[in-house]
């Protein structure tokens, strides 16, 4: 349940403040152990929310990406690469 | 015996407490919502319940329920960060929640039970606006309208009857009043929010068809509509539109809003219900 | 299309792979067992669907489902060190798992969402004995049957009739055997235990009644009579019938068991239906 | 909601070793900082599952004390003792 590891991670974000901390500091290092597959790594590493999406990670909790800055990510870049993203019905 | 007196569906977009600490007191969100705090500061409820859908605070995917029943004494919030309201503990009735979920359950409704609770923005941000000094106790229901699969409306109607049932059931001369928090078309960090924005609506011509049906009392039409598929096409938090259903279905849902106001540009609406 | 090919009856005793380690291959517990392995490998299902009543190992009070379907693609257990039985990891079948939620929840069940679980002794003692390779995939449903309020009989059974069509509109050729895992009579670690022992039967004549029941196909009769009083005086696991009637909802009720034996000084049964 | 810290507690017997480990060699200590009333500390300290159980504790987490030993509880201890206490249908 690799997707789920993915939210999990950009739950913590919000909900660990010391994950956060460690998130923005170095998010490669931050994300050493956890349960992630090279391609989930890779698309947080790029904030590449459009893999992500693909891959079935929720929209919220991508949002934490912009909403706290990780990886460079930042709102307009978010908005204009989630926005390229083909809509699925049973996404959320 | 206790007693529903009003209903009230509400939107609860995280940032709007924000806004109005920057716009002032005459901006459009603050002037709405003070209408509807007008209408609870005349009716005096001793008791809220808040059908409400959470955005993975209270819950994650983990041990997902599609619906429970918060039963506490007391909970916390927001749990989301949410600017310009603090994190405070809001008191709840713990007695009259079970109660609740004990005739619900055995009328065949499968809720959840969730104890010792934070909620985020979707419950506080109702709260901030129409009962700043939280003196009103709370019991929050949760229906889950995010994550397919979603309930069918008739269902969350149904759960609304049931829960209505259950209130006028409690041998205690409470007066409850019920809201309905979310929106009815809106996407969320998704691919189909608006240029430039955090979110978007998709599909306003499906808001326009959810006001004129609630204005008009049409609720056998509004539940045939409100699909599965259209409250997806309506956006990634379509289904809270749920939670007004099932506030409708406590209340009985042919009532015709007392008041009602769209607020096209974010997908949602404020209304209330009254009849005494 | 899949479809489900036999149903069995199983009880969960958690000491009972220690007692047969102790006792030998013609212990009473042993022999049963066999019995009902015997029809399993004869059957060769590709899948098990187990109603199984968690006794708050996965769960916990805090975040209670009345129904849950646990959706992945393995899952671990015990999780509550049960005594000859290694913590083992068991192969699941998530897709089948989802599309089982999907069709129960738009069909008005409210069932829960759990991921990445581990469960106890209840899934986990029948598969020591009846598949100890762990070589069939396993998908368990949880039904709440120890914490009042209990959901209703006719639900449970309504729940399982809704699965079993779910399971036969699975688009592959699937075998599914569908398990009930509990007791009828039983007190645990409860003020009702025997002298000396931690476990009682609070209520043998309903152990009868309900062998009677069972053995006479008479579902209706089974299903008024378990009311949640007398679940809850038969033991506070009483509410474990209700993974039986579950199991008997999904393959049909008034079908009679092609075996089945009580285990009077338990409280439960070993029972199994074939129709092929 | 203080009995479900009394359920979480005895939950915690089992699913978590070292607190398992500190409640078998000095509960009083082990329990320091808990969420618990005199109240309930002093009934699981005494072992006294009949309070406990008119509490609404649940009986199969009571059931931890002797499987565990904790607080010099046995098998044969609890047994005389909670068969003393008053069966109550909403009881689990
Ligand atoms: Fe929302
Ligand atoms: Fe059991």
């Amino acid at each position: 349940m690799s997707v789920l590891a993915v939210n999990r991670l950009l739950r913590g974000l919000l909900h660990d403040r010391d994950f956060r901390a460690a998130m923005k500091a170095d998010p490669a290092k931050a994300m050493t152990g956890l349960d992630l597959t090279d391609a989930e790594r890779k698309a947080i590493l790029d904030g590449d929310v459009v893999t992500l999406y693909k891959m079935g990670v929720n929209s919220f909790l991508m949002g934490y990406l912009p909403r706290f800055e990780i990886s460079g990510m930042s709102v307009p870049l978010y908005n204009e690469r989630i926005r390229t993203a083909e809509w699925q019905p049973g996404a959320h | 015996m206790a007693e529903i007196v009003a209903g009230f569906g509400v939107p609860h977009t995280p940032v709007f407490p924000f806004f109005v600490e920057r716009d002032g007191p005459d901006c459009e969100i603050a002037v709405l919502f003070r209408k509807l705090t007008e209408h609870l500061e005349e009716i005096r409820p001793d008791l809220i319940v808040m059908f409400d859908t959470d955005h993975m605070n209270t819950f994650f995917l983990d041990n997902l329920p599609i619906f429970a029943v918060g039963v506490g004494d007391d909970f916390t919030g927001p749990n989301d960060e949410v600017r310009s309201v603090p994190v405070q503990t809001v008191k709840s009735r713990g007695d009259v929640a079970a109660h609740l979920r004990n005739v619900g359950v055995h009328a065949g409704f499968d809720l959840g039970l969730l104890q010792e609770f934070s909620v985020d923005h979707s419950v506080f941000v109702p709260l901030h606006f129409m009962t700043p000094k939280l003196h009103i106790p709370v019991i929050p229901i949760f229906i889950s309208g995010h994550v397919p699969p979603l309930p069918p409306a008739h269902r969350c109607y149904a759960l609304g009857e049931a829960i209505g049932k259950a209130v006028r059931s409690w041998k205690e001369p409470l007066r409850v009043a019920v809201f309905g928090s979310g929106s009815f078309s809106l996407e969320v960090w998704g691919p189909r929010i608006a240029p430039g924005r955090t979110d978007g609506v998709p599909d306003p011509d499906w808001v326009t068809r959810v006001m004129g049906l609630i204005q008009g009392g049409e609720i056998d039409t509004l539940l045939k509509e409100s699909t599965e598929a259209q409250m997806l096409k309506a956006g990634n938090v379509g289904g809270e539109i749920l939670n007004w259903i099932a506030m409708l279905g406590s209340i009985g849902g042919t009532r015709k809003p007392t008041w009602i106001a769209p607020q096209m540009q974010n997908g949602h609406a404020y209304g209330v219900w009254r009849w005494s």
